[in-house]
């Protein structure tokens, strides 16, 4: 049963979607004390219905440039779990490889570009990407070669869901970066929001205002106004809304991704949420006392999955009966996941100084 | 009169900023997680508390911007301390770094003066990858108009950041993450350091080794366990980069006649280049055998420990290296073996367990 | 007698300021020629009106930091003219002793910290230098030390005209920064504009938007909007008026800076106005096409000073024979100046490597 | 077959571009003021008519997001160039140039690349001073994962565009200002370069002069006129800086036995020190004198003439030195008449009158 929504949402789709994320993100968060993901991790949970509400209106013609917090944007996007896992353990079936860890990745044929973990370093480069996909579109790089610079023996094993194809010929592929409140105080941001707004780029900027840049409030940071109106002033469609809420999410990148596809230039949208685990690192750290007394314990009921668990019971999209059997098949593709990656291969010591120069 | 403490390399730091701070009341100190609970590695831990939320200060994340707020507020007479949790960060700054800071005593014909401190800790270990452990002392330290220092035990960092606030021109403090839980004795009352000059570690007169910062902590393992097998080998911690002390690994090897150099950089970044190339038009003669340098790989950091524990040379490439410069190879087992730790390779110490 | 507008303005004196500047511009372009004054040289004529009326509301407490195109900002502020001229020729009397020319200024005396070419490089230390003057008058940083690392000879023959000093003990030195259209596309104004607006500091913004950046125009580089409403969504008190009437700048200027001085955070100002010359050099060169034809004509008929002069004679606030009397001295104060500064002596080539390090 | 043309290293440069966007449809030529009417001191002029407003264009000020922007294109597919018109500009831009060009296709093992050029102007004379004069050849060559060139000849300048173009990594392509208007000839069918290699500018038996950029004409000039007094050296232009060819120049001083560097950067900032280091390790023994090292001042440039003009070492300095190695300083006085010029020391050639 398919359970569309007034803005056409298929809710059940989007639950699944963040229900998948939050399960991975746990089950990473649970394996981390064993020592052996050995990278910087920073988890998304109580973030999903942001990348999974935008990553609804893509092809895997669009792409998807992300940061440090790049899990759940790589997964709605449908970059391979499987090598994800494995990119944490360090080993060669890992999406880089080995040489990234959770900070960054990559998934060519799901059309998710890059994470990397330098904040505001994606933001021109997801700018550049869209600026050549309409180059390419208006066919002043008829000659553009293709991206990749070499194919892996896993990239031809990788299987996904995939996604609709972009329904007319005129539209544009769409290049989505997402970043955090605490990036939009880069000089890149603005940098890149002038470039396109000056070339209407077929680009979307979505801010993850969670309040927090590691530890420190937006209050130390920066003067109150809000963020999505510096990005209007800049002459971009801008908008904000509730993060937590997936619905207001999808209904609001619905409109966003439509004008950036139809050549309505950058768009841009922030999105109110809150990050649930400490930083960086599979732990809760409320304790430290940064965040005021009650302010996660708020944020918790607000919990994008439960308020959206609770619509579906509410309008009769789905049954308990259905979410457990969610449940466990997701439990089952995670287990395995962790069984397929953890059967990887170490890198070898040599392989270390291949691949600088093409 | 010596007053001296032991304490942490990290806490040596703190105790640095607390006195500058009391001493200096035009001191700032400012950068992201400055205040925030972890407090930089705890060596920054109380100081807001003590100091006030003016004085001990966040920031937004605007490298660029924040390094020229800060050169601006030494214009006016503050002495900034700006903090980097990584010195990678600090590439968003160059522009005002060497285009303003640097210049700007000698552009404006000494009328006006920068005394700021750039406080960056250089990564290594757990996964930190490609973007988060960068070895940039040297592409510093080549810009005239900036100091930089790589202190390397605790009494170094200690003088060097009191020192550092009281300089009236930019100082760049590079600090090497792996240095920070190493203890070491910490004289208060020991003289202004004026941030030049190596300093000998160990005397020996076999061979001088002239290192880098945390490769001066992994010559000395290796010269201490050399020393049991009869092998006496000189440290000369090149703690001061500009101006760098050649003269005395100079006069360290018109003693020994050898020469191993250690850096913590990928070679092409080495600043063992200077160092050698400097000897090679002075002091050549005194060299028995070429000079050997021991340095990374040139290529960055992969994030996988399966990988990166075996990018990082260290006491017992040392150790072998000598060895066969003294034409003592059969000594290498053994050698090696005593020095083999049980210490996972990307970890610094035993109290460390990520994430970070 | 004084001349004292609607807004308090002493048309006259501006009049003079802009005359001043004016003349000493042609008088260097008709120099230039003889190749002594040796240094790229980025002149302001057609853009005085901007210099000339905010700096009539500083005193010598207030510090200004300035761009490539600084001689009026300079010379607005009381920077000492003759110094000004030495350095143009590279003599140790100049204002660097030499080492900067016309690009990098400065005059601490009369409270006109600098300027340097990097465009957007005196942006934050402007922001910077507030931040100071701020804690200085919180008390937070008593024992702040002065600025100079040194004085020289000539600091103390230096004469200029001084202006009155801050009224109330509890206002702040007000800072100024000058820059351009094109500098408001580096990232770096925005990091200074949300620090300015977080810490509230006593800075004034002045973008002299010429719409040119070198032979660039503005619809090459910036997309269509207004530049101050940016700086209005970072939460500074912005306006836009004409660069070219030095009564409309006078009155905002007015306002912007008593706002910053009693502690109403940081101040926006774009003002409009055009570059007559080439971008860096003594001539005109409308040849080129760069810009749209009879745009610099037109502007011309928008002079700062023509409006300014037939102001003062309309109002009857001057009268011909005064403006001529006006004329000669300057002209007579300029002769002197160059006299003064062809005096200058070589810099000796031991002193080249002095002052890198204090 | 050969096809030869004779131009100078700004038209030369010029036509490489032309070429590239011919060749490649995916190009890119972007940078403040290429399609202005002074076009890069000519060196795009005619391009933005011959291949449209999308092609050749111009960029705001805004050098860090600009790189990145073209990182971004070139992921795409695209072959950005990107020009400076100094490189001090390109200080701005260090965060996108080392944190990501230099290190992409590295960190996502293998499966992107950056195919980028960046086009830098290293300024001189008629005041450019402290902002607009900087050598930052070895800042950036230091990073692993760029590709630094320095071309000196017409014929590299067109080669090493055509093929900095062609190559799918980040190239940085310094031009110093003053080779702009100097002849050379250019054969478009000579092969590939691969952007490697020192050039042997000038056979010699008596000393090897290993010279970078501008540097290696002054050597060139030098050796002429030393050459008239009996004295013949060997012109190595160090073209590419990485790697770096030290093979040719310890090929040539196992011929000479001596060796001069000169290079166009402040002493600290020589690439001249990696190659001392390289041959110290491994061909010192080739030397029968200590090698020499003629270098700019450890400052930066002042904007008076009346200072800048001594500022910069030139043929005079590296003959007088090449005398001394020789034992004929007697020569000195009658080689530096021959020198001298009566071009104003702060222009490039007689053409040229400021203000740029
Ligand atoms: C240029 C740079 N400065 C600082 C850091 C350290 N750092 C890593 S993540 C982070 C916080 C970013 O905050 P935000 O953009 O809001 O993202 P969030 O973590 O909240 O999702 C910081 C400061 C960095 N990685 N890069
Ligand atoms: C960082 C940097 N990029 C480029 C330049 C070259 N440049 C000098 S002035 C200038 C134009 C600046 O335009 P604007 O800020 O509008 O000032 P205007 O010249 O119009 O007064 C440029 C691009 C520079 N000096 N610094
Ligand atoms: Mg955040
Ligand atoms: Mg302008």
């Amino acid at each position: 049963m398919t359970a569309m929504n007034s803005a056409g949402a298929d809710l059940k789709q989007l639950y699944y979607q963040m229900l998948r994320i939050r399960r991975v993100e746990q089950a990473i968060a649970e394996r981390y004390q064993q020592q052996e993901m050995r990278c910087p991790t920073h988890l998304c949970i109580g973030e999903e219905a942001i990348a999974v509400g935008i990553s609804a209106h893509l092809t895997t013609q669009d792409k998807v440039f992300s940061n440090h917090r790049g899990h759940g944007h790589y997964l709605a996007k449908g970059g391979d779990l499987r090598r994800l896992l494995a990119e944490l353990y360090g080993f060669a079936e890992g999406c880089c490889g080995g040489r990234g860890g959770s900070m960054h990745l990559t998934d060519l044929a799901a059309g998710f570009i890059a994470s990397t973990p330098i904040v505001g370093g994606t933001v021109p480069l997801a700018g550049g990407y869209a600026w050549a996909e309409q180059m390419k579109k208006s066919g002043a790089a008829q000659g553009c070669a293709s991206v990749a610079g070499g194919t892996t023996p896993w990239m031809e094993e990788v299987e996904r869901s995939r996604r609709p194809e972009p329904r007319t010929p005129e539209a544009t592929n769409v290049v989505v970066i997402f970043f955090g409140d605490g990036c939009f105080e880069e000089g890149v941001m603005h940098e890149t929001m002038n470039f396109a707004a000056l070339k209407k780029l077929p680009l979307l900027f979505v801010c993850e205002n969670n309040q927090y840049s590691v530890m420190t409030p937006l209050a130390e940071r920066q003067p109150e106004r809000d963020i999505y109106k510096i990005a209007a002033a800049h002459g971009l469609q801008a908008a904000s809304g509730d993060g937590n809420s997936v619905e207001q999410v999808y209904a609001l990148a619905q409109a966003a991704v439509a004008n950036a596809r139809t050549g309505q230039g950058p768009q841009f949208l922030e999105l109110h949420t809150h990050r649930w685990p400490e930083h960086c690192g599979p732990n809760e750290d409320d304790e430290l006392g940064y965040r005021s007394p009650g302010e996660l314990a708020d944020w918790k009921l607000r919990c994008p999955l439960l308020q959206t668990r609770q619509a579906l019971l509410d309008k009769r999209l789905s049954d308990e009966s259905e979410l457990t059997a969610m449940e466990a098949s997701l439990a089952d593709e995670i287990e395995q996941a962790f069984q397929w990656a953890l059967r990887g291969s170490r890198p070898s010591i040599d392989s270390m100084g291949l691949h600088l120069y093409a | 009169m010596r007053d001296v403490t032991v304490m942490s390399y990290g806490e040596a730091i703190r105790e640095a900023l607390d006195d500058g701070l009391t001493q200096y009341p035009e001191m700032i100190l400012i950068g992201e997680g400055v205040p925030d609970p972890k407090t930089i590695f705890a060596t920054t831990q109380g100081l807001r508390e003590k100091y006030g939320a003016e004085r001990v200060l966040d920031m937004p994340l605007a490298e660029n911007g924040m390094t020229g707020i800060c050169i601006g507020a030494a214009l006016a007479g503050m002495r900034p301390v700006l903090v980097h949790q990584r010195i990678d960060f600090a590439l968003l700054s160059v522009d005002q770094l060497v285009n303003n800071a640097a210049k700007w005593r000698y552009m404006f014909d000494g009328q006006q003066q920068v005394p700021l401190v750039i406080r960056v800790i250089v990564g290594r270990g757990w996964g930190q990858g490609p973007q988060h452990s960068q070895s940039l002392q040297a592409m510093f330290a080549q810009v005239p108009g900036l100091k930089v220092v790589m202190p390397t035990t605790a009494g170094d960092a200690y003088h060097f950041m009191l020192d550092a606030i009281a300089d009236n021109n930019p100082v760049l403090y590079i600090e090497h993450r792996w240095l920070h839980h190493i203890q070491g004795e910490v004289d208060k009352n020991s003289p202004r350091t004026a941030l030049t000059g190596a300093a000998l570690l160990r005397q020996g007169g076999d061979i001088t080794l002239a290192a880098f910062s945390h490769m001066s902590i992994e010559a000395l393992k290796a010269a201490t366990v050399l020393a049991k097998h009869g092998v006496d080998a000189e440290v000369v911690d090149m703690r001061c980069l500009t101006p760098l002390d050649v003269d005395s690994v100079a006069r360290s090897i018109s003693k020994t006649g050898l020469l191993l150099v250690a850096d913590c950089a990928p070679e092409t970044a080495s600043m063992a280049h200077k160092l050698l190339s400097e000897l090679f038009q002075s002091h050549g003669q005194h060299l028995r055998q070429p000079p050997r340098l021991i340095a990374y790989p040139n290529h960055p950091v992969p994030t996988s420990h399966f990988m990166a524990n075996h990018y990082y040379p260290g006491a017992e490439e040392i150790a072998a290296a000598v060895l066969e410069m003294l034409d003592k190879q059969p000594l290498k087992q053994i050698v090696t073996m005593e020095l083999q730790s049980d210490l996972a390779k990307d970890l610094p110490d035993r109290s460390f367990a990520g994430p970070f």
